[in-house]
């Protein structure tokens, strides 16, 4: 909770500080207080208290998820210097924003009552409609905007319908309580109609299929950086209440259910994948292996007991890999109308360093050993099968080299040397860039070597 | 004082409320003005806002009417976040016709 | 002293090589392959005198995941492969141009450790990793430094590399399957699992896709000779010098003895398959025109043997099989280094532009006929002594796999004898070739001279490899 | 003593060699000289082993180390002297020697000079190691080797891709019949979990285990393939005649005199188990007689000289095999010996003649040679004479032998050996009167240049030419020296049950010799009397011609195999491989496919992602509660 207000406080600092005119402050104290927050948070990550009649409860599930989302917004936050530079007098705006669109996904993933949950969905799609369409000028921004708010709004009519249900059924929004109830006597079907439907709406904001239809488009349109957040935070933030709302409320659910997941599960990683194969767009390519990723996170929802700590290693992998991705997306593409991958064309001589990270984050993507990707993929493939998914597993597979091939046609584009559009010219990058490259790189390899470092805090 | 929704029964409260819940779908499947589909969101979430008010009664359980309020001031925020986008979009195009946004596919 | 330290050499040969920069960097990147040779000697020297020179430590608790090597017989006969081509390999390049040249070196001394570590691993999950790792070099060096235009050979290696990775995932859903069974992915743990004839099978087919692309077992060799047209010599040789033998020594180490059951089962189908590719491969390789090309269908007949012998589930065709592979890799190296030759003096690798060469360098033609003779199996050469190991040990099972696996014996000399007809003989060519330099007759001389002694005095790898395998089959029976 | 005995015996060859090959070309002439002393070596130790045998009657046996271990038993780099092999030696290193010396002056002047007796003395290695060696793989590393060097030698001089092809013919054809002794070697080896001679032997000899006898027969039956291999019979045969593309010395030692019989040394070497393979003795005597009536036959038309000799080299190795297969090995051994004096002899002999006709090949071209070439001519006289069984000579005793085992045992076969034998002394009486009677029939600068050759290469002549007259002495009949000697050897030995001349024996006798006199009358008459030159290629018709083209063995076997095997070898690279491609990247092409369609069903619209969007949870909630 404390966390929770301490991001409050600096998002409000924030718009002081404009008021104030300290724009050139806002990102350093944005870090440094995030940064603290982050330690902060880090530190207390085993106490589990309570707040506000079970309004907002902490525990290590919640505080860890916390702990990534926070580390995630710090990398978005120190690209924005760079990637804002042309409208940096709205600086504080997006800065602040990030800020409640963190609040938002914090409450999502330590929510102890649906109203919580229900609030911290929509302060984080709201935030998100309002940063998809910032770029007001470019008709695809608007565009992204008003697809991600129709559907995205649509979404929550059908989330809150469903806590509507699951409230008839329960006579309660706290989670503890619900779960009493659901353990003690048969419920009316409203109850599991009600749960499938906020399954729904989840499912919908990981963009599992075929609930996926927005996300390529949105991710297309919205300015990059807010497309890193959607790609990275949204999405792992996503992922994580998805699994927290599978644990707590699926109780009594009709027999298929599994079994309904699982194909969504395959569908997802499978449709992500195999469009992916021809895009030509980086942002949309993304987009759909993101969509392949949401299937993959998927599986942790076959094991529910014992796979939080796998999830929690394959989100921060994936996001972590992601940022990088994003901070070459950014640098390569910045002032560029489309963001095809053909641009990327000769990278691997006009800055190799950009090109090493991205071909590392995208390496870990595809899930090849030592880099992170690869043991979060092993963790939730050892979980299915011991529970006896092995077709998913063998859908997984095979989804796995189907993803090599067009993270592998990036990475080639990168090193091609004799193409005659490619631009000689080095290409110089902003330093936060590099940063952040570099950093979430490292963390990836570290994460990779050690993988225990993030499995222990489950245990 | 004696509860409403024991002389007409909570089913039929439901099914009202599936049936408005149902009218927004079809509206936004069937309408092209984002306007329009706007409404139709706010019948969804209305319906949903019926169905809290009457479990609540049914329950004797304040808490689902607090719910709503959330609900309609977060319904609030959203329609203003929506209508800006509307407008921006109007600026730019000259149009609310949601068929005309279809630069983004593939 | 034990195996880390040789790992460690490698890995930080490959580092070392890379901050060094770009004049220094073939020198450096040689000098740790020396060392790490050496290191290799130093360890069997130790391992005979009976220390182990294994490691285990935990590396994830849950799952249970160990950093284990074991450096028995087999895994150092291979890690001595290993080691002892790679400086080979690098100083075969030496003088070539070479962009970038840290980088590339680089990645060769990375593989290297990568393939290193996977003979050595004893741990399912390890292996796995080195067995992937090593995957990325060779991706990378076919594709920077390789032959013929980027468009053209991208399409070459990216198939190359879906087609291997996707084999060896069904390997890792093979392994976290034991994982579930046995709670443990040490070597040992694994041997010891009691699975069921119908989990062996399966077990068995996942591990098979992944080791019949690698080796390449027909009909799952279709990324081979293309791989091996476009990738640089020096890849061409690690991929076929060494890395070949991953999947060949996996089947041996991990496959068989884990899954004996299902081995003994399915044997006589995957016997057919191979020698299937021994016939297929001498016959392809008749017809090709490119010189890289033709070696590869011939590595294909080769490994096919080899994989034969190795699915005999004898301890002769086991042994056999692990000869043949360190013969093969030496032979195939120089092979390879002798079509490089050609094509530094002549800029192609065309069979049908070559001719008369024999004339202009008798050295050469020399050493080339001795890898050649080699190559088909002529007695008193190292190749010789595995190829009649497996021969023997396929015809203790059925004497009709002997017979048509031992036709390699003549399409070998059909294929190669012509190949050195086209290449080498003839009238002497019009565009004047230039005998061996100094640094080539070093190589191929050191090369010939490991062939021909070993092929009379075998005696001192077989005794290494031998306990080994005594201690696998023992798993199948 | 015995270990130093036999590394002395292999290592001065194999010295020679390696020097040969590494320096030759600084050494010069000497190379030959250091090659020819080499084999001198090798010969002298040989005959120093030769007496210790022959006195103590226990073979000499070494082991130098453990070679190849197989999980039930090991194979050691052994060597073993007895009897059989210290024969063989013997005249392997004999000859060698001479046909060396021979060389110096043959090849004088070539570039590669030194190289050539670097793979001749190679040859005489792996001879060594061929006859020598105690078991079965250690033969085989010998038979292989000597294959090497025959390919070596043969395709000598490289820039001609002819000879190149008949180089390659050679290794390829030999490698079929490798593949069978390889098979042998097997089959062998799981029966008796050994493949030393002496233990193969005591372990046949001890237990009579009647259920292995199909076995032993497959057994005899491969190595007898390997035989066939090497020794050039039928249907392996054609590549003998090709080989002489190689230089005359090579095809005097290898092609005549040494290699070509270790088909028969291997037999002979494994008696023991082909006298359990009936059936495989009959098949060996068949192949043999045909082979000895088909060569012969062919002989009887070429006009090349050395496609002749080789032709009749073809014929006789066919005798020897007849006489194997009929289990009389100690004549066979005979026929190979004075065979290897003779035949060395005839090679030399037209290694000469080619020598002083400047390269000449082609006896329509000769004619008249015993003017300008005495030595040469008498020697070459004295060796046809031999071959073709002129009564006293060594030929006439061995091939008599033969035809008398025949006899006994096969009357049909005893008449084609007999038909062979006529043929042999025509077609050999043919080549000396075309080559040394008549008139010249070259051009004038040949003429001019026609010479006798140096005294190193008359030498040689000189002592094959007398070995080829008293070299029947060593088996004369009714007290055959060579019977008792190898008696230890060979188990059902003929000296065990020796019988006197009968006769049966005397009348064979003369009916050879009769057929002997058929022969030369018939070249007689046609040659000399009627003067007759045989007809220039393009005017050659009937049977003539397909005798004179050798049956179109060679184009058929070309239709039959070669050929098919490169439109094999092209439907594979041309359609299976592209296939087997397709069939897995073809999986690849769906997933594009898919993906392309996929990409046009996203369409940007947003009413079909809500339309998607509605049902999906349509289908999701029929699956879960109504469809249940």
């Amino acid at each position: 909770m404390n966390t929770l207000i301490a991001i409050g406080v600096l998002a409000v600092l924030v718009l002081i500080a404009e008021i104030i005119n300290l724009r050139k402050l806002v990102i350093p104290m944005t870090i440094i207080g995030l940064v603290g927050i982050l330690g902060y948070t880090v530190c207390n990550i085993d106490v589990e208290v309570s707040y506000y009649n079970n309004m907002f409860i902490t525990k290590k599930f919640s505080n860890a998820f916390s702990s990534l989302f926070i580390a995630l917004t710090i990398f978005l936050v120190a690209l924005s210097k760079d990637f804002y530079q042309k409208e940096f007098s709205k600086i504080s705006d997006y800065i602040s924003l990030k800020l409640f669109l963190l609040m938002g996904a914090i409450c999502m993933v330590s929510f102890g009552n649906m109203a919580m949950f229900f609030l911290g969905l929509e302060i984080l799609s709201i935030t998100l409609y309002i940063l998809c369409g910032s770029d007001r000028a470019n008709i695809k921004s608007n565009e992204a905007a008003m697809k991600y708010f129709l559907l995205g709004s649509f979404a929550s009519g059908i989330v809150l319908f469903g806590i509507a249900l699951v409230y008839g059924a329960t006579a309660s929004f706290d989670i503890s309580e619900i779960i009493t109830i659901t353990s003690q006597g048969t419920l009316p079907i409203w109850y599991s109609l009600g749960v499938v439907m906020i399954i729904i709406g989840m499912l919908f904001k990981i963009a599992a299929v075929p609930f996926h239809f927005w996300a390529p488009d949105v991710y297309q349109g919205a300015p990059t950086l807010t497309t890193a957040m959607m790609s990275t935070l949204v999405k792992v933030t996503a992922v994580a209440t998805l699994f927290k709302l599978s644990f707590h409320l699926l109780r009594q659910m009709p027999e298929g259910y599994i079994t309904a997941i699982v194909v969504i599960a395959i569908l997802t990683m499978t449709v992500g994948n195999i469009m992916a194969l021809r895009q030509e767009n980086m942002k949309r390519l993304l987009a759909y292996s993101g969509i392949s990723h949401a299937g993959f996170m998927m599986m942790a929802l076959t094991a529910l007991n014992t796979s939080a700590a796998n999830l929690f290693y394959y989100a921060t992998a994936y996001a972590i890999a992601g940022i990088a991705a994003f901070t070459v997306l950014m640098a390569v593409t910045k002032g560029k109308e489309n963001q095809l991958i053909q641009s990327f064309s000769g990278l691997g001589k006009r800055n190799p360093l950009m090109a090493i990270v991205l071909s590392i984050a995208l390496l870990s993507m595809g899930g090849i050993p030592i880099f992170a990707g690869f043991f979060g993929k092993f963790f939730l493939f050892s979980e299915a099968i011991s529970k006896g998914f092995i077709t998913l597993v063998i859908f997984g597979v095979i989804n796995s080299f189907i993803s090599i091939y067009y993270y592998l046609k990036v990475i080639i584009v990168m090193f091609t040397n004799n193409d005659e559009t490619a631009e000689e010219t080095a290409l110089s990058i902003p330093l936060s860039y590099k940063i952040v490259g570099v950093l979430a790189v490292a963390i990836n390899i570290i994460i990779g070597l050690c993988p225990s470092i993030l499995l222990n805090i489950f245990q | 004082m004696e509860n409403v929704i024991e002389i007409i029964g909570i089913d039929k409260y439901i099914y009202l409320s599936i049936i408005l819940f149902c009218i927004g779908v079809f509206g936004i499947l069937y309408r092209r003005n984002a306007i329009v589909m706007f409404m139709c969101i706010e019948i969804m979430l209305n319906s949903a806002n019926m169905l809290l008010v009457a479990f609540s009664t049914f329950h004797q359980d304040a808490e689902g009417q607090v719910f709503v309020f959330f609900t309609m001031a977060v319904a609030a925020a959203e329609v203003a976040v929506g209508l800006a986008i509307l407008v921006t979009i109007y600026r730019n195009i000259g149009s609310i016709d949601i068929d005309k946004l279809k630069n983004l596919k593939g | 002293m034990n195996v880390t330290i040789l790992l460690l050499t490698l890995l930080v040969g490959a580092i070392a090589t890379y901050i060094s920069g770009k004049k220094p960097a073939a020198k450096v990147a040689l000098l740790f392959g020396l060392v790490a040779f050496v290191e290799t000697i130093v360890l069997i020297c130790q391992h005979n005198a009976g220390t182990d020179a294994g490691y285990m430590t935990q590396w994830i608790s849950n799952p249970n995941i160990h950093i284990a090597l074991k450096a028995d017989g087999l895994a150092l006969a291979l890690t001595l492969l290993t080691t002892a081509l790679t400086p080979i390999i690098i100083f075969s390049s030496f003088g070539d141009h070479i962009e970038k040249s840290n980088i590339f070196y680089s990645l060769v001394m990375f593989m290297s450790f990568a393939m290193t570590g996977t003979f050595l691993a004893a741990d399912g999950l390890l292996y796995y990793v080195f067995w992937e790792l090593s995957l990325l070099p060779i991706y990378f060096i076919a594709l920077l430094w390789g032959n013929d235009t980027f468009e053209v050979r991208k399409k070459a290696i990216l198939k190359f590399f879906i087609y291997t990775f996707a084999g060896s995932l069904f390997m890792l859903v093979g392994f976290i399957y034991l994982y579930s069974k046995t709670g443990s992915f040490l070597l040992q743990d694994l041997y010891n699992a009691r699975l069921t004839g119908t989990e062996q099978y399966w077990v068995f087919l996942a591990f098979f896709l992944a080791y019949a692309i690698k080796i390449p077992v027909f009909p799952f060799h279709t990324w081979q000779a293309s791989t091996y047209e476009k990738a640089p010599t020096v890849g061409t040789m690690l991929l076929a010098g060494i890395m070949l033998k991953m999947g060949l020594y996996s089947v041996i180490r991990w496959q068989i003895p884990i899954t004996p059951i299902a081995a003994k089962e399915v044997m006589p189908t995957i016997l057919v398959l191979s020698i299937i590719g021994v016939v297929y491969g001498s016959i392809v390789a008749l017809k090709q025109a490119n010189i890289k090309r033709f070696f590869a269908y011939s590595s294909l007949a080769h490994v096919g043997l080899i994989a034969a012998g190795a699915y005999t589930l004898t301890l002769d065709g086991m042994k056999g099989a692990v000869l043949q592979m360190i013969a093969h890799g030496f032979v195939i190296v120089g092979l390879f280094f002798v079509g490089e030759i050609i094509y530094r003096r002549y800029q192609t690798r065309m069979i049908g532009e070559m001719g008369g060469i024999r004339q202009q360098a008798p050295k050469f033609a020399s050493i080339f006929m001795i890898l050649m003779f080699a190559s088909i199996g002529l007695p008193g050469t190292f190749s010789f002594i595995g190829e009649f190991n497996i021969l023997y040990g396929l015809s203790q099972i059925n004497l009709w796999y002997a017979v048509i696996g031992g036709t390699t014996l003549i399409f070998g000399a059909f294929y190669m004898l012509r190949m050195f007809q086209k290449a080498m003989l003839g009238e002497t060519n019009a565009k004047p070739f230039a005998d061996l330099n100094t640094k080539e007759s070093i190589i191929l001389g050191v090369l010939a001279i490991v062939i021909i002694f070993l092929g009379i005095y075998p005696k001192p790898l077989a005794d290494l490899i031998t306990p080994s395998l005594v201690e696998i089959v023992s798993y199948i029976k | 003593m015995d270990t130093n005995v036999i590394l002395l015996l292999l290592l001065v060859p194999l010295l020679g060699s390696l020097v040969n090959i590494f320096f030759g070309k600084k050494l010069g002439n000497g190379s030959g000289i250091i090659a020819t002393l080499a084999v001198l070596i090798s010969f002298i130790v040989t005959v120093v082993a030769f007496v210790q045998v022959n006195g103590t009657k226990t073979p000499i046996q070494g082991n130098l180390f453990e070679w190849i271990a197989v999980e039930k038993f090991s194979i050691s780099f052994g060597f073993l002297l007895d009897q059989l092999s210290l024969l063989w030696l013997l005249f392997v290193t004999g000859i060698g020697t001479l046909i060396h010396l021979y060389s110096t002056s043959y090849m004088k002047g070539d570039e590669n000079y030194g190289k050539y007796f670097g793979y001749l003395n190679l040859f005489i290695f792996f001879m060594i190691i061929l006859v020598a060696g105690s078991n079965l793989l250690i033969t085989f590393i010998g038979w292989e080797g000597v294959g090497l060097c025959s390919y070596l030698l043969i395709g000598f001089w490289h820039k001609n891709q002819d000879y190149n092809d008949a180089a390659k013919k050679a290794f390829i054809m030999n490698r079929i019949g490798d593949l069978g002794f390889l098979i042998g070697v097997f089959i062998l080896a799981f029966l008796f979990h050994s493949l030393d001679y002496m233990t193969i032997k005591t372990a046949l000899m001890s237990g009579t285990n009647h259920q292995i006898n199909t076995w032993i027969g497959c057994a005899a039956l491969a190595i007898f393939i390997g035989a066939i291999g090497k020794s050039a019979q039928i249907p392996l045969y054609t590549w003998l005649p090709d080989a002489m593309a190689g230089p005359t010395p090579v095809s005097a030692l290898i092609h005549a005199a040494t290699m070509v019989t270790a088909g028969i040394f291997l037999i002979t070497r494994l008696n023991f188990v082909f006298d359990l393979a009936p059936l495989v003795q009959d098949t060996i005597a068949i192949v043999g007689a045909f082979t000895a009536l088909f060569a012969a036959s062919i002989g009887l038309v070429q006009n090349d000289i050395k496609k002749v000799l080789a032709y009749s080299t073809v014929s006789q190795l066919g005798l020897m095999f007849m006489a194997i297969g009929f289990g009389a090995y100690e004549v066979a051994v005979f026929h190979v010996i004075t065979h290897a004096f003779f035949k060395a002899c005839l090679f030399l002999g037209s290694g000469s003649v080619i020598h002083a006709m400047g390269g000449e090949q082609d006896m329509r071209r000769m004619g008249g040679l015993d003017k300008y070439m005495k030595v040469t001519y008498i020697t070459f006289l004295i060796a046809t004479a031999a071959i073709s069984g002129f009564p006293f000579l060594s030929g006439f005793f061995s091939k008599d032998e033969i035809l008398m085992v025949a006899f006994e045992h096969n009357k049909a076969l005893y008449i084609i050996g007999s038909i062979a034998s006529i043929m042999t002394a025509f077609y050999m009486f043919r080549l000396v009167f075309l080559t040394f009677k008549k008139g010249f029939r070259g051009t004038q600068e040949q003429k001019n240049h026609l010479h006798e050759s140096p005294i190193s290469m008359t030498l040689p002549l000189i002592v094959l030419a007398v070995l080829s007259i008293f070299g029947g002495l060593i088996s004369w009949p009714g007290s055959s020296w060579l019977n008792q000697y190898l008696q230890p050897v060979i188990v059902k030995s003929a000296a065990n049950h020796p019988h006197a001349l009968g006769f049966e024996a005397y009348m064979l006798m003369g009916v050879a010799t009769v057929g002997f006199l058929i022969g030369l009358i018939w070249a007689f008459r046609k040659y000399i009397q009627k003067a007759q030159v045989p007809q220039e290629d393009d005017k050659i018709t009937g049977f003539h011609k397909v005798l004179y083209n050798k049956y179109y063995i060679d184009e058929i076997y070309d239709k039959l195999f070669v050929k098919p095997i490169y439109i094999i070898a092209t439907f594979f690279r041309d359609v299976v491989e592209v296939a087997l491609s397709g069939a897995v990247f073809g999986l690849g092409k769906i997933a594009d496919e898919l993906s392309l369609q996929g990409k046009k069903a996203q369409n940007g619209n947003i009413g079909l992602y809500l339309f998607a969007f509605v049902f999906g949870i349509c289908l999701l909630l029929y699956y879960l509660f109504i469809a249940r």
